[in-house]
């Protein structure tokens, strides 16, 4: 290792290293909570409690993404508990639905109308199919991801499992909880399971 | 009355290229508006540079030029200093003048 | 060059007022013989199909040309502001038309060219997908055409 | 033995670079085309037409601008916008360039606040002048080192309040800034996204807005960046020119300093 690699190193942990120590101060952890509460206002369907946060929230923010263990492996727990599984037992919708609800980034904005169809946002932040080259890098690249991870029914219970709350696994983790929010329904959700495992689909066949 | 444009002029080797940025809505006629009435079209439909009274360049836009629309062309026989202008009229009988120096 | 840009601005905002006058005469057709006189091709800017656009324009068997050069980007961020620029080695050029094969008109711009002014020019045209630009040049009464595909892509959160 | 490691660190550098090169070629695309479309910014009429707001008297109390203090002192312009936000003696508070207008707008020409901050946003048919003095104020920074102080208490303790807005997670979708703008060399998309907690980052996405945007054919200040950030992250609306937004805008601009303010920008 020569000098400079330990110069750069040690340039980036200097950044990294202030934004850390700053998040232990009390006091403007409060006066910012109080001021977000205030000057937030409602607009269309974005209401002004968005802003409260829950559990899972409030110790992500306080902690940097990085909770202690035991608060971890507790909401975790919790929130897989509160997982709804479908009723008929079926994960496997229709992978084309699922394709054009991944392509939508709509949904839940204050410019969106109550009611409106709320889309997927996949493509925001992950590879899905080769033939969309306009896609996201913030989650992992699901190209083939049937091909590779097999369609059985322990499977599909598993990514129906991450896209209705991926925080059960990763507390902190980005992705939405999007059947635990209510952001998207329960059939969507089989859609997108499909689009993800389905042999035909855009993501596996190409 | 349209607003001003920005005309850009520069001359090298004899060749004096123009740029030009026009402000202008470019409707396309196909947009609806927040109650789902189409907006009518409202385009330049034409276009015209001269050079001491001399025509060097003439155009047409249709609707899929985009808003604000912006030009280059270039044209010999002219000098620094010399005056370049430019000229648009639109489908609803506007129009707009404007002219650079060429340096 | 600053300043004298601002001094520009000053001077263009100023002139505007004065041209109200002129946008009525050029609105009764009093502005100069050129913008009078050259009808707006209606027909070519609304038509549909590539060769009703041709049709209008009198583009007659257009040729392949190396010598025709097409600028356009590979992937378009956004369909709004599709940057196009076409030029030519050819000597006498008269005419460029500017196409999107997929807009409902395909016909975007067209312009004509005196004696002195280079066969060169760019502008911006909106698409509203992933489409073929498609340049029609007409050089020394023969009519040229070179073509190049815009991957128009989904931009930003989409929400 | 060594040879072999040496061998297969090449083939997982190389295969590494290749990949990362196939990633870069959409990239590369996109760049191409920023640069195609920056040679004519129509952010410059803005610009002028924000001048000649600044210019002219207007107002109930037929006053022009030109003895507002953006902190420099009343009347300058030239180079303001690269030491805002900063904190302001006369209204006791840390001000962005948009509440400073703000105070401006109201005190020397008597305009009602609410006349301004109910439609700050320009549409079509709606070209505020609040985002065209935006334009003008900015435009006479360009070239500018970005100099934010967090010298006075209250600027610092406006950039530390910024800092936990930028981390604050809430909403359906549990984001904060953070969760697209807290990491490097990601994408939302084919568009890159700034990683705020990085200098260079932050610096070159600061300094080109506010910007036209071309998607939407319309110049957009600083807080209508902000407030779309927010739209798109599912919180509510911030209120204009409020605490929130200042201090956000604080963080953001200090994390910006000592690089050139190269705005009114062009994006998408």
């Amino acid at each position: 290792m020569n000098a400079k690699w330990i110069i750069a190193i040690a340039m980036a942990l200097a950044q990294v290293v202030p934004a850390q120590a700053a998040k232990a101060d009390a006091a403007p952890d409060a006066k910012a909570a109080a001021i977000i509460k205030r000057d937030f206002h409602d607009n269309g369907i974005a209401k002004a409690d968005r802003v409260n946060q829950d559990e899972l929230q409030a110790l992500c923010t306080r902690f940097g993404d990085n909770p202690p263990r035991k608060d971890q492996e507790r909401i975790e727990k919790q929130q897989t508990q509160a997982i709804k599984w479908p009723a008929d037992g079926k994960y496997l919708g229709d992978w084309k639905a699922g394709e054009q609800l991944a392509q939508s980034g709509a949904g839940m904005t204050w410019s969106d109308k109550a009611g409106d169809p709320a889309g997927g946002n996949c493509y925001n932040c992950h590879q899905l199919s080769a033939k969309e080259i306009a896609y996201g890098t913030i989650g992992p690249s699901l190209l083939h991801f049937g091909n590779t991870r097999g369609n059985t029914a322990e499977v599909q219970r598993y990514v129906y499992a991450r896209i209705y709350n991926a925080k059960a696994a990763n507390m902190c983790a980005n992705m939405p909880r999007f059947g635990h929010m209510g952001i998207l329904t329960e059939a969507q959700i089989k859609d997108l399971v499909a689009l993800l495992l389905d042999p035909e689909s855009l993501v596996n066949k190409e | 009355m349209g607003g001003p444009m920005k005309i850009r002029a520069s001359i090298m080797d004899g060749v004096t290229e123009v740029k030009v940025l026009m402000q202008h809505e470019m409707e396309t006629g196909l947009r609806k508006d927040s109650e789902g009435k189409l907006v009518p079209m409202w385009i330049i439909t034409e276009l015209k540079a001269q050079h001491k009274g001399k025509t060097v360049l003439e155009g047409q836009f249709g609707p899929a030029v985009s808003k604000n629309p912006y030009l280059v062309f270039r044209f010999k026989g002219a000098a620094k200093g010399d005056k370049v202008s430019f000229t648009w009229a639109d489908n609803r009988g506007d129009t707009r003048s404007d002219e650079a120096e060429i340096s | 060059m600053k300043q004298e840009m601002n001094l520009n601005r000053r001077k263009a905002l100023k002139t505007g007022g004065g041209l109200g006058l002129l946008g009525l005469l050029g609105a009764v057709g009093l502005l100069g013989p050129g913008l009078a006189r050259a009808e707006w091709k209606k027909d070519a800017f609304e038509a549909k199909t590539l060769d009703e656009a041709l049709a209008a324009l009198g583009v007659i068997a257009p040729e392949n040309s190396a010598a025709i050069h097409l600028s356009v980007p590979e992937i378009a961020e956004n369909g709004a502001v599709v940057p196009v620029t076409v030029a030519s080695s050819l000597s006498r050029i008269e005419q460029i038309s500017i196409l999107v094969d997929k807009n409902p008109n395909l016909l975007a711009a067209h312009f004509v060219f005196p004696e002195g002014t280079q066969g060169f020019v760019t502008t911006r045209v909106k698409m509203g997908q992933t489409a073929m630009v498609i340049a029609l040049v007409k050089a020394e009464g023969k009519f040229y055409r070179v073509s190049k595909e815009v991957k128009v892509t989904a931009g930003g959160c989409g929400g | 033995m060594k040879n072999l490691i040496k061998a297969a660190l090449a083939i997982v550098l190389a295969s590494g670079g290749y990949a990362a090169l196939a990633e870069d070629k959409g990239s590369d695309e996109i760049a191409k085309y920023r640069e195609m479309i920056s040679d004519a910014n129509p952010a410059e009429f803005d610009e002028m037409r924000g001048e000649e707001l600044w210019k002219t008297a207007g107002g109930p109390k037929h006053a022009s601008l030109e003895k507002c203090d953006l902190g420099k002192g009343p009347g300058v312009v030239k180079g303001a916008y690269a030491e805002l936000p900063r904190y302001f003696p006369d209204t006791k508070r840390v001000q962005d360039l948009e509440s400073r207008l703000l105070t401006c707008m109201t005190g020397l020409q008597g305009i009602a606040e609410k006349d301004i901050t109910t439609k700050p946003f320009g549409t079509v048919d709606h070209k505020p002048a609040i985002e065209a003095l935006v334009a003008y104020v900015a435009g006479q920074s360009k070239g500018v080192s970005m100099a934010v102080s967090v010298k006075h208490p209250k600027e610092k303790e406006a950039y530390e309040i910024g800092k936990r807005v930028f981390f604050y997670r809430a909403g359906p979708y549990d984001f904060s800034c953070a969760t697209c703008h807290g990491q490097s060399n990601l994408r939302i998309r084919m568009q890159d996204l700034p990683n705020f907690t990085v200098k260079k980052d932050a610096q070159q996405a600061y300094v080109t807005w506010p910007a036209y945007r071309v998607s939407q054919g319309l110049f957009r200040s600083f807080q209508w960046r902000l407030n779309d950030c927010f739209r798109q992250q599912r919180f509510p609306e911030p209120q204009y020119a409020s605490e929130a937004t200042i201090d956000l805008t604080m963080f953001l601009a200090v994390s910006a300093n000592g690089a050139k303010y190269d705005g009114p920008g062009l994006k998408r």
